[in-house]
């Protein structure tokens, strides 16, 4: 049986493509933009040609993210919460706490074993701390996404920021450039700044351990060190971070369409 | 020719110079002889220096025959040349009361900051709110939309004034309002319809701060935005009354700066000849 | 063929011919020179007021109606326009705004008072908001002082110190003689006596209702449905037309039992619901919860006039001591470890699957220690715990697709329990 | 020891969240000691039962707030949340208990998460009697402190007598007089003393052995007054609404180098709330009682005798103040409900006021700085 995850996030829109034993066969990411419904449509043949099968051979489809409800094809919607829990215990079932950094909005979830989701906050409504705000500071300082973290990670004398507005830092950081201020300086600010806030998320969840770090900003090196530092523990990582919501969600059609869901899923046993 | 004051506002994105002349029986004051602006960058100092040099070249005076100049608004304590600073709110208020002597509210409207002060009747600020940690609901608000749109600034406004239609926008965050402006443009609403829903969302939000320190009328609106006639009818129809606006509200911080000089220059005077 | 149901419905009329009764005698209270007395919900003494004649206004009462009548929004800003800070609780600012926008509630013009009892038994919000009652009126200001509950032995939960009695008693001997010395008329013992035992009567018929929800599936909900079952007991307690009404209710729920009949078409989860509601969002806030079957089989908001359903009674035998002790009992002057133990017990007794808190943000008097208690369920007791924030009439808390997300997650995963449970089991 | 040296061994007593100073002293002395929580807990009685008196004011900006932001909401004052971060972090449990006044709904609520967070240490909550007009409420409020006296001997394993009473009292009238002498130096000549050096001189006081503050209060007023210095062009204001959190030191200092001089303030209330000595005769604990309804200072999370707006016109008046500042704790209930009614009082009386609003954990204050230079402004340059 092939069962799919289609996550539709404000920013970038996923597919996970599986089997019945765990397997992942095909994967999508195609930019969300304007149009959210085609948006879906497109990853999904991404994901289902990498896979090498037709629509048809797909039989249950759970749609998720911001936009799950634009996921025409889908046949149940769950949140991104349960879907990033759900990911990310069965990558890491020691999870205690989730970090997702996604393109508009961050979210701190605090599950129990097995992925049960017991708390969690967000920030939505404020570009802050999110990978906005990165996209932003790339924009103002002339350079790609991809080089953001490793340049940060080259600083020697990290700035404070002390603005928290995406608005108000482009100015900040404009200033600190005419002053000639090292940009690697400036961004490890940047990264530093992004971090302490997504601490006060996740402070107001409880920090448990382990700590796994979800979404497209788990990407960014940078911040995944200065959020270490805070934390004082490593993160859970996965090269495929971004994917672990629809990864969730691939997972929950698993169960959904057996109907069984007995079946302890895990990775680990999915290894053995 | 009487003395010459210059105010100089370093705002975060426009820097602002006007000379200001006394009159000749020394007590009010004379004519405002140049004004001049330029985008302030990074570097605060480099833009007072150019916008002052603007205003002398207009003005066709040399450096030496301003008695006394004064630096307000954001970058004001990076004007190396100054003789004293001032928080753009005493100089909005001063400045606005000047323009308008029956002003009983201000709300000063820049890039970044927005601030509503209410004034006593002999125009001294009595109280004050000001934006602070978040730009939604400042100019930059619709710079960014306005460049979401690939529209001119100045034209903005004027647009919006078409709309019959307008479309809110929900999204309180200057950077966030982009995406839900975009997503707007490809539901095929017109750009006219976008604009007025954005400078209506934006009105809201200066609406709440000016219920802070309380409307009392006249209000007179100053900064940037007066050149902006779509948020000047959007704000009128919320409050519900007309605002003040002319041609130097823009200039209404440089103009108090110059004239809070006058008051100190004179003050000093008095002190030096006691 | 449904059969034909006698009671259905018929509390509701009831209460809006009450309500309607009530507020048309308010409005020609200062054409016939008749006193007026407002009052906080919590631990109020309408039994004793009404001995001397005065009319009873209940700010909080018209808060919630302007919340639920979604006109909150443009008073909360007239009340901010004169400095109160977007921070203070809702209730306070609705009210001042209602005030100076010509004090007509959605129920009816309010006249001006004769006398402010404050009592302080929900919050120490009340004191604030009738002082500000008190400038603006210029009128007379009584504050019933009421010792917060603390505990140190959980047998008996409602049961206050002896001192805490003593104290509330002295000050309601006061409150006697001031209210003689502005009406002009003497206390009336047994006219008192009279509506207390009316009062227990109707304690006894509401507590009753309230367990009702032990039924399964329950034939009310608790919390959704019982908010609306509340007003009597708190406004119109000691008269005879709220008898009437928790008598004819009581029959309703009768009804339902024998009928099978609940709020939701199929009961799938039970939960206790701690907090206020989210007045100006009602609806939208209660079918999140009815997709996915919820049933509220007890909450603690509509104890916040009085804990019935612990046992708290007024006695026509014990006047002074019983008001004095329901006083104490309502549910926000209670401390935290009574309050965690009674929800403990409602969760067990009534067979909940979880607990729901909504934290409002207007109110600390709820809202502080909610997050602890949360840990405390979901740890120490291993009872699963949804936790929701937005406010009672302050519609620019309410985030519905930040408050739909959490419900869905949290009933998604109880949900799924329940399947993989019920698969594990075939 | 000059003024600065006193000022800096004051600082080391507080401005730290690790109390190490006071962990070091209770070592060497083996000595106990109990928390108050602000502001009207009466530390008569916890000196009495042979405890120290430590006055708790949350973390200020030294504390990362890691656990209590799970336990309590965003729009609770900060010092709620900081102080059980401190709790939950286990460094205030050189604590025998606490103690919590009944101020607000927090406090109220804080004393319930506190006894089922910390089992093993008692937490007293005590009630005032929102009345000062009936016999009954001093007879409660009696009661109240008979408890706490109660609970203070259980855990002591003795009990307070009549003399350590007296002497407690003693001590603390002592304190506060000395105090007192401060703040009318400071407002006669505020060039002498700054706000920060007074702060930091009362705040020590609520922490470190009574006797050993007493002293170094007599030798800071001989200091103080000795200093010369001329004043200088600065606008006289009163600080109100940082009477339970408090704010940061910075911000202090921001407001005066703004162009102010403090001349009255309304912080660390807990240490100051009596404007009356608690008499040596009769029954120590009706003297106290007596004195806590009758010489209490009027404030937000208290209903006195005297109502407060005039009181303060009456302030501001008395300290020949141009202006208020209310700076006000964010999410302070209290204090935002009185803000409106002080500030109508003020506008009668034609006292300028400013407005706003902090947080403890704040380290940046450029914006309220650039909002007293804008009252300051105004008044100076228009006059
Ligand atoms: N290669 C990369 N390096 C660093 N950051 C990246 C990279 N790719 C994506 N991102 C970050 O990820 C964000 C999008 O993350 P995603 O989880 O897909 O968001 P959403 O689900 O909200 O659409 C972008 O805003 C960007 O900051
Ligand atoms: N030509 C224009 N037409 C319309 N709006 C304008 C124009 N120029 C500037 N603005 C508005 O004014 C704002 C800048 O105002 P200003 O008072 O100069 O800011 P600041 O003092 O912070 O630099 C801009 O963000 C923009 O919204
Ligand atoms: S404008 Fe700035 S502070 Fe405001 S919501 Fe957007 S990013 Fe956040
Ligand atoms: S704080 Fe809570 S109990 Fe008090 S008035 Fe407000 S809502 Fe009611
Ligand atoms: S700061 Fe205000 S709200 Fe907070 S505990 Fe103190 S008095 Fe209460």
């Amino acid at each position: 049986m092939i069962v799919a995850g289609v996550d539709v996030g404000s920013t970038a829109t996923k597919a996970v493509v599986m089997d019945e034993n765990l397997r992942v066969l095909g994967r999508g990411l195609v930019p969300t933009g304007a149009n959210v419904t085609r948006a879906a449509e497109r990853v999904f043949a991404v994901a289902i040609a990498e896979a090498g099968l037709n629509d048809c051979d797909v039989s249950y489809i759970v749609g998720t993210g911001y936009g799950r409800y634009k996921v025409s094809f889908g046949h149940a919607q769950i949140t991104e919460i349960s879907c990033h829990a759900r990911g990310a215990a069965f990558l890491f079932p020691e999870t205690r706490t989730i970090v997702d950094i996604g393109g508009q909005d961050t979210k701190a979830i605090r599950i129990a074993a097995g992925g049960e989701v017991l708390d969690f906050s967000m920030n939505d409504k404020c570009a802050a701390g999110t990978g906005r705000f990165l996209e932003s500071a790339a924009q103002v300082m002339g350079i790609e996404l991809e080089e953001l973290g490793p340049l940060s990670l080259a600083s020697r004398l990290p700035l404070k920021i002390t603005n928290v507005c995406t608005v108000f830092v482009e100015t900040e950081i404009m200033s600190h450039l005419a002053r000639g201020k090292k940009p690697e300086d400036i961004l490890r600010g940047v990264h530093n700044s992004i971090a302490s806030r997504t601490m006060a998320l996740l402070r107001r969840v409880g920090i448990e351990e382990a700590v796994t770090f979800t979404g497209g900003v788990a990407r960014n090196g940078g911040i995944v060190e200065a959020l270490e530092e805070r934390l004082g523990v490593k993160l859970r990582l996965s090269p495929d971070s971004q994917f672990i919501g629809a990864l969730g969600a691939a997972l929950f059609a698993l169960e959904r369409s057996n109907a069984l869901g007995t079946q302890p899923l895990h990775a680990a046993e999915q290894r053995g | 020719m009487g003395r010459i004051v210059a105010g100089i506002d370093v705002g975060s994105r426009m820097t602002k110079a006007l000379l200001l002349e006394e009159d000749g029986a020394g007590t009010g004051f004379g004519a405002i002889l140049a004004r001049a602006s330029t985008v302030t960058g990074a570097w605060f100092a480099r833009a007072a220096e150019t916008a002052f040099a603007q205003a002398l070249a207009q003005a066709g005076l040399a450096r030496e025959q301003v008695a006394y100049v004064v630096s307000t608004g954001y970058g004001r304590t990076q004007v190396p040349f100054r003789d004293l600073q001032l928080t753009e709110i005493t100089s909005h208020a001063t400045g606005a009361v000047r323009l308008f002597p029956l002003t009983r509210t201000v709300l000063d409207v820049g890039a970044q900051n927005a601030r509503a002060i209410q004034v006593t009747e002999e125009g001294r600020v009595k109280s004050f709110r000001m934006n602070d940690k978040c730009a939604s609901g400042t100019g930059r608000f619709l710079e960014r939309v306005a460049r979401a749109l690939e529209v001119e600034l100045d034209e903005i406004g004027p647009l919006s004034l078409r709309s019959r239609e307008p479309r809110q926008i929900s999204s309180i965050c200057a950077v966030l309002a982009e995406s839900e402006v975009i997503n707007l443009v490809t539901q095929d609403a017109p750009i006219e319809d976008i604009l007025r829903g954005t400078h209506l969302s934006i009105s809201e939000r200066l609406m709440g701060l000016v219920r802070q320190v309380g409307v009392r009328p006249e209000v007179t609106l100053t900064g940037g935005v007066t050149k902006n006639p779509g948020l000047v009818k959007a704000l009128e129809e919320r409050l519900g009354l007309p605002l003040n606006v002319c041609a130097d509200s823009e200039y209404a911080g440089t103009l108090g700066a110059a004239l809070l000089g006058f008051v100190r220059l004179r003050k000093k005077e008095k002190e030096t000849a006691a | 063929m449904p059969p034909d149901f006698r009671f259905q419905g018929a509390g509701r009329h009831l209460q809006k011919d009450m309500l309607g009764d009530w507020f048309r005698a308010l409005e020609g209270a200062p054409q016939a020179g008749e006193p007026v007395a407002y009052q906080m919900i919590g631990g109020n003494v309408a039994e004793l007021l009404r001995n001397f004649g005065y009319h009873l206004v209940f700010p909080e009462v018209n808060a919630l109606q302007c919340g639920i009548k979604h006109a909150s929004a443009d008073l909360l800003l007239k009340a901010e326009d004169l400095g109160y800070s977007p921070d203070v609780c809702g209730y306070v600012k609705n009210d001042i705004g209602l005030l100076h926008s010509g004090n007509v509630s959605p129920m009816g013009k309010l006249p001006p008072p004769s006398l402010l009892v404050c009592t302080y038994s929900g919050c120490r919000t009340y004191i604030k908001w009738f002082e500000a009652l008190a400038e603006y009126y210029q009128a007379p200001l009584f504050v019933l002082d009421v010792p917060y509950r603390r505990v140190s032995d959980l047998s008996d939960l409602a049961k206050p110190r002896e001192e805490d009695i003593a104290y509330v008693v002295a000050q309601l001997e006061e409150l006697i003689t001031v209210c003689e010395r502005q009406t002009g008329r003497r206390f009336d013992m047994d006219r008192l006596r009279e509506d207390l035992a009316r009062s227990q009567e109707a304690e006894d018929l509401w507590a009753g209702i309230m367990d009702a929800a032990r039924h399964r599936p329950s034939p009310i909900d608790a919390y959704f449905e019982a908010v609306f079952f509340m007003a009597p007991i708190n406004v119109l307690r000691g008269s005879e037309a709220c008898l009437r009404y928790y008598r004819q209710t009581w029959a309703e729920i009768q009804e339902r039992v024998e009928f099978g009949l609940g709020p939701v078409p199929e009961e799938r989860v039970r939960v206790v619901i701690e907090g206020p509601p989210p007045w100006m969002r009602f609806r939208d806030f209660w079918d999140m919860f009815k997709a996915w079957g919820v049933v509220a089989v007890a909450s603690t908001y509509v104890h916040v006039g009085g804990l019935y359903q612990a046992g708290v009674r007024h006695d026509p035998l014990r006047p002074l001591e019983s008001m004095a002790e329901v006083c104490s009992n309502a549910y926000c002057n209670w401390n935290l470890e009574l309050r965690a133990e009674l929800l403990h017990r409602w969760v067990r007794d009534f067979q909940a699957d979880a607990l729901v808190i909504h934290s409002v943000k207007s109110c600390r008097s709820f809202s502080v220690g909610q997050a602890d208690t949360r840990e405390h369920f979901t740890k120490d007791l291993g009872i699963p715990t949804l936790f929701v924030e937005s406010d009672l009439v302050d519609g620019r808390y309410f985030s519905a697709a930040q408050i739909k997300n959490r419900v869905d997650a949290f009933f998604e995963r109880l949900a799924h329990k329940k399947l993989v449970e019920a698969g594990g089991a075939a | 020891m000059n003024l600065e040296s006193i000022v800096a061994e004051c600082r080391e007593w507080f401005a730290d969240p690790d109390f190490s100073r006071l962990r070091g002293h209770l070592a060497a002395t083996g000595e106990h000691a109990v928390g108050l929580f602000p502001v009207y807990t009466p530390e008569e009685i916890v000196l009495a039962a042979g405890f120290l008196p430590v006055h708790t004011y949350g973390g200020g900006n030294l504390v990362e707030i890691d656990h209590a932001d799970s336990r309590i909401q965003s729009f609770v004052c900060s010092i709620c949340r900081s102080t059980l971060e401190l709790g939950l972090t286990a460094r205030l449990d050189w604590a025998e208990g606490f103690v919590f006044p009944s101020i607000c709904d927090v406090a109220r609520n804080l004393s319930g998460v506190w006894t089922r967070n910390f089992p093993d240490r008692f937490a007293a909550y005590i009630h005032f009697p929102e009345k000062d007009s009936i016999p009954a409420a001093r007879q409660y409020l009696r009661t109240e402190f008979a408890r706490l006296e109660h609970i203070l001997e259980r855990r002591s394993g003795r009990s307070i007598r009549r003399e350590d009473y007296h002497r407690a009292f003693a001590v603390l009238n002592e304190q506060r007089k000395l105090l007192r002498q401060l703040y009318t130096l400071r407002s006669e000549q505020p060039w002498k003393l700054t706000t920060l050096e007074l702060y930091t001189l009362t705040r020590a006081g609520g922490m470190m052995p009574r006797e050993q503050h007493i002293e170094m209060l007599r030798l800071a007023l001989a200091e103080a007054g000795a200093r010369v210095g001329k004043p200088q062009d600065r606008i006289r204001v009163v600080v109100e609404g940082s009477f339970c959190e408090q704010p940061p030191l910075d911000l202090l200092m921001a407001i005066e180098d703004a162009g102010c001089y403090i001349v009255d303030d309304d912080f660390l209330l807990g240490q100051r709330y009596l404007e009356q000595d608690v008499p040596l005769a009769g029954d120590p604990l009706d003297a106290l009682a007596e004195t806590f309804l009758e010489a209490g200072v009027p404030t937000a999370t208290y209903r006195s005798r005297r109502p407060r707006g005039p009181a303060l016109v009456e302030k501001a008046r008395a300290a020949r103040a141009d202006g208020v500042i209310f700076c006000i704790a964010k999410f302070c209930e209290p204090a935002l409900y009185d803000y409106v009614l002080l500030n109508r009082e003020l506008e009668k009386a034609g006292i300028p006021a400013l407005y706003f609003e902090f947080e403890e954990k704040a380290n940046v204050f450029d914006n309220m700085r650039m909002q007293v230079e804008s009252f300051v402004e105004s008044r100076l340059l228009f006059s």
